[in-house]
């Protein structure tokens, strides 16, 4: 394993913008401000950064109700997307989307996804389209050990694997889907197991190793790229907070969170750096500081931002018809 | 009279009729230890133990086939679905199976099932968790929907529907959840098919449906003070229809807006106003107007929210535009 | 003028836009080397190979996801289900995926994909492959639903769909496969959201769907025989709606019957009736007929088949009550 | 392998009787008599037979477009399944069902049904019913390899493994989903791998072996029986004839069809019989006579039946509620 200090200090920066972004987010919709349901990503970030770093702009992924760790991975702007959670016009989605919509097809971003498993057919049809217009385009499809039990898995693996698509899977399996602990939800303990029932590759990996993560999504990803169809990537994890904010997430025992917070995936890749002298603390928090700058301005764009007007809501329906909007 | 949360008086009937039946259980995501993402099922797992209250995998269509295949062997299963925009993706299960196997099977099978599902916007929660669809529902011979929209007619209702032999789709408003209202002492069934005139009035009939119920009322009372006197009618249940309580409401007034939460076009909105045009047509006095959604997916900031959602000021419009 | 039928109408628009646009591309289960249940695709494998003619497994949902990937990201898909019936099990695609994809992102994704499913009874093929869903998909804003009763409408229709920026809902009815009309020599497309007069007439407006059209251009001709004139009006799109040529008809009729194959509760016939209850009131002179299927499943034997399906008879029926 | 001359040649009777049945109904097709789809079993009996030869009459099953085997298999009557067919009065469903949607419940037949895997979860909730009303009844689930691609199967196993539910899954891999080869839909060999994703036993047997599938069958059986939990059983077959009557099968090499005829299920259990001497051709003759018998009567029976009245259309949408019918 020998991973660049570039790649390193850039993974580290990623995973440090979620875990600032989510902290942000989570006060401001305490405070009102980011409105609907918002799921946060603080814990998991080694997953998304370990995977995305292995990915180009022009690579597509889809993402789940969790999404702000996989769309600021992907290279999301925090702007766009402070004010999308705002409800605000200057949103990725213009304020129509929220929190579960945020999208940024530019980025290859197809969507966060309301609908549990909504993404892993799309997904594969993103990577269909990659291979019929013959790019070395790649998709990731992002989803919980939760939506591991959805229809939508079953299908979508199976057609991507008849059809050796260039589509990596990564379930973030955090233990839970809301309420329900995996041992309640499957009778499995590694979801990579699935794999054998379409015959392809499974590979579990320690979710909060950012090293780990990093490694085993470049072989699936290489292996997707070149023609040699997908992977199901297992990244064993866990979320911090409840399942949305406001949960009291009365159903986990206090030590097993204490437990994995002793993993924190940023406290070890941090670790890491330093013991390893790939960047001294200082160059660190310097990286740091100059994140929460960044949330700053995001938070700062957002407060700033108008709301849409009223007749944006008949827009964008579709690309040529424009309902009558509601005059009061 | 006891005041309960429309929630509370769901709860209320679930209890009732586990209590009164053993062959009632109920499945869903999250039901159990979480109690419901809005609380509905709040202390049953405690009450009634794992076996009738069964937290169940995120498998919508494992949930609702479930339910048929219990519901066709003896059991009397209540499905909870999180947000009536799941139900698609078990559509086939709950058209294809329980609204047909019956019919299919020549009459020779019972299918005693109630699907829960909250339905409506108001909580920016956006395109993939607001939407109303019980017009789709309504479509599909073999299955009745419910849409209470009070605590007493949420506990009366289901209470019902439960002790119904048919699949029963039981619409929800997640609005209405925390709110409270007076309930009868002792836990009667509604019959289902059989509509509440909220309110008395002369001049126009409003139907309306759900939280629609509650604005169209406060449209009532604004209508009053300029001399319209509004009759308000929930019809509780869309299928079976109370057809005679709206028909005669409309010999009196001869006027009719009719309000729902769902995307206007295909509504079932539009449903009710077909039958009129095509039954009532000689009682009309003016034009059938339908305050509905507007024709877009749910937004998710609040002010457009707002603007696609009917309101009081929509429904008053509606109103004097045929008064 | 060439001859052809519906289904060789069909093929021939997908021929067309297949030789047009790399991008366009077919799947579905057994449109390959079996040519599709009705021998739509039939010799498309073989001229564009396995590359743009996908036999898929039997998933639906994941064809219609994969349509809905690939629409995303540059290709334009046409995927098949082998019935209506079965989109059931692909709704959260449709309805919650393609369709809003656009409008939840802000208007920042087109989703070109056309989704092809042969709807109606008339085979004895029964309560799941016999439906007419049509009006489940007008509910859904986002979504634009064609229906073509002729192979010339079919062949221009397709086309439009498949050039449209958004998801079609594309309705075939199965009977209609193997009717033969005529067809111009170019492929040119026909605008969505264009009616067309099958008919001229001015005692009644005859407004029809798919099968229905034929059924209604037959009642037209009894009743011409007893001098009552109908105009008979295929809307073709179901959304978007060409209101116009509808209400225009009515300027001049003040009479409307609607026959759709649908069961009559929540149809998209109901909808029709609707918009005219609100919008055309003043020109009515009586009220509004639908002709429609039976509230119930679609049974099997022939006997039952035909009563609950609407046919000359009962369309003439209607006429006479209100003319 | 001890299975006694009763049991033996009550499955010889019963595969028998499926072949004499289907080979009826497809001549009854041509002549236009048998309406609507018609998919045949032939080719298929002994997995039917030898899975059902297990159960007891109040034992669940669900079935699918190709029910007549395991109709027949379970106990149903020739004479209301043919009257079905036909679309008259007396069948089964009144003839408001047809071929694809048999059912008899009496006999715990939970119905044929149109939707490829719409009785997955179907026969997850009888089994589910059957441990909640605790009784020692089992659901088996009868689906082709076509159908193990579909959502249902997914969900369905899933939520059967956690819950430890008594129920069996029987894959009649018959190599083909219409004009779709089993390698050119999924990218496993064996079906029963899928076993692994739920963390139940799978087990792959010769479909075309009576013997094998009962014993198979036995084991899966009584382990649901005994609260173990559900088993897939993945059953490797073929169908004779097309996929349903009037398909020419021109996706089908003439080489591997004639195989596959030289592995008859039936005529291997009539080897076996004769060759073990259980019974004498003569006893297998007459069997057979007795059975063409019932069959012709099932043939007269549903021949002199009167089809329904028109009235019948609106009745038994609900148990409650009868539409207006149409006056003509
Ligand atoms: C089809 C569907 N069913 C249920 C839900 C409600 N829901 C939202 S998130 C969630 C849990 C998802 O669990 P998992 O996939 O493990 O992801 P995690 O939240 O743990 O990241 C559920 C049940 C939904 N959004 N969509
Ligand atoms: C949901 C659904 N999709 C497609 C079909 C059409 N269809 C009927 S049978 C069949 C093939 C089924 O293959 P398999 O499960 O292997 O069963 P077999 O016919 O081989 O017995 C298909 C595609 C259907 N009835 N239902
Ligand atoms: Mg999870
Ligand atoms: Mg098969």
């Amino acid at each position: 394993m020998e991973i660049s200090r570039e790649v390193l200090l850039d993974m580290y920066t990623r995973m440090v913008k979620i875990r600032k972004f989510e902290e942000r987010v989570a006060e401001l919709f305490a405070q009102g401000k980011v409105l609907g349901f918002v799921h946060l990503y603080i814990g998991e970030e080694a997953v998304a950064v370990g995977v995305c770093e292995n990915l180009k702009e022009e690579d597509y992924i889809t993402s789940t109700h969790r999404g702000h760790g996989h769309l600021i991975a992907k290279g999301g702007d925090l702007k766009y997307m402070m004010a999308e959670l705002f409800g605000k016009e200057t949103g990725y989605c213009k304020g129509k989307g929220g929190s579960m919509h945020i999208a940024d097809a530019t980025k290859g971003i197809l969507g966060a996804n309301g609908i549990v498993g909504g993404g892993f057919p799309i997904a594969a049809g993103a990577a269909l389209s990659a291979k019929m217009r013959g790019t070395d385009q790649v998709a990731v499809c992002f989803f919980g050990d939760g939506a591991s039990n959805q229809a939508t898995f079953h299908e979508a693996l199976n057609i991507a694997s008849i059809w050796k698509l260039p589509v990596v899977f990564v379930c973030e399996n955090n233990l839970y889907g809301i309420s329900m602990r995996q041992d309640r939800h499957q009778a499995i303990k590694d979801i990579a197991d699935r794999a054998v029932g379409y015959g392809i590759p499974g590979v579990t990996v320690d979710g909060n190793d950012v090293l780990a993560v990093y490694e085993v999504a470049k072989e699936a990803i290489n292996r997707a790229r070149n023609g040699a169809g997908p992977t199901l990537v297992e990244c064993k994890t866990y979320r911090y907070r409840g399942h949305f904010e406001g949960d009291p997430t009365v159903y986990r025992p206090k030590e097993e969170v204490e437990e994995w917070l002793a993993k924190d995936p940023i406290l070890r890749l941090t670790r890491y750096i330093l013991d390893n002298d790939i960047a001294s603390e200082k160059e660190l928090k310097d990286i740091e500081a100059k994140i929460i700058e960044e949330v700053e301005e995001a938070v700062k764009f957002a407060e700033e931002s108008p709301y849409p007007k009223e007749e944006a809501a008949v827009e964008d329906v579709y690309t040529d018809i424009v309902e009558e909007v509601r005059v009061r | 009279m006891r005041i309960m949360t429309y929630a509370e008086a769901l709860r209320e009937a679930l209890r009732n009729e586990m209590k009164r039946d053993p062959r009632v259980f109920l499945l869903g995501e999250d039901i159990g230890v979480f109690g419901g993402t809005f609380g509905v099922t709040k202390g049953l797992l405690e009450e009634f133990g794992e076996d009738r209250v069964r937290d169940t995998p995120i498998s919508e269509t494992a949930i609702t086939g479930v339910a048929i295949g219990a519901a066709a062997t003896g059991m009397r299963p209540v499905a909870e679905l999180m947000f009536m925009d799941f139900v698609t993706v078990a559509m086939d299960q709950l058209v294809n199976q329980a609204a047909k196997m019956r019919y299919m099977f020549g009459g020779k099978i019972t299918i005693p099932m109630v699907l829960r599902m909250p339905a409506g916007a108001g909580i920016q929660a956006a395109a993939q968790h607001s939407q109303s669809l019980e017009a789709w529902f309504t479509h599909v011979p073999g299955l009745k929907v419910v849409y209470p929209s009070t605590p007493k007619d949420a506990l009366g209702l289901l209470i019902s529907a439960i002790r119904d032999d048919n699949p029963v789709v039981f619409v929800e408003h997640k609005v209405l959840y925390s709110m409270k209202g007076e309930v009868p002492d002792t836990n009667e069934p509604i019959p289902l098919g059989v509509a509440d005139v909220k309110r008395e009035g002369e001049d126009v009939t409003i139907v309306a449906t759900g939280l629609m119920v509650h604005k169209a009322l406060k449209a009532a009372e604004e209508l009053a003070k300029e001399g319209i006197e509004a009759e308000v009618i929930d019809p509780r249940t869309l299928f079976p229809l109370d057809k005679e309580t709206i028909y005669s409401s409309l010999k009196k007034t001869h006027r009719i807006v009719i309000v729902t939460e769902e995307v206007k076009r295909g509504s079932w909105a539009g449903e009710l106003a077909a039958m009129i045009a095509e039954e009532m047509f000689d009682y009309l006095d003016a034009q059938i107007v339908r305050v509905c959604a507007l024709n877009t997916p749910i937004p998710f900031t609040t002010v457009l929210e707002n603007v696609v959602i009917p309101n009081e000021v929509d429904i008053i419009k509606a109103v004097k535009s045929i008064v």
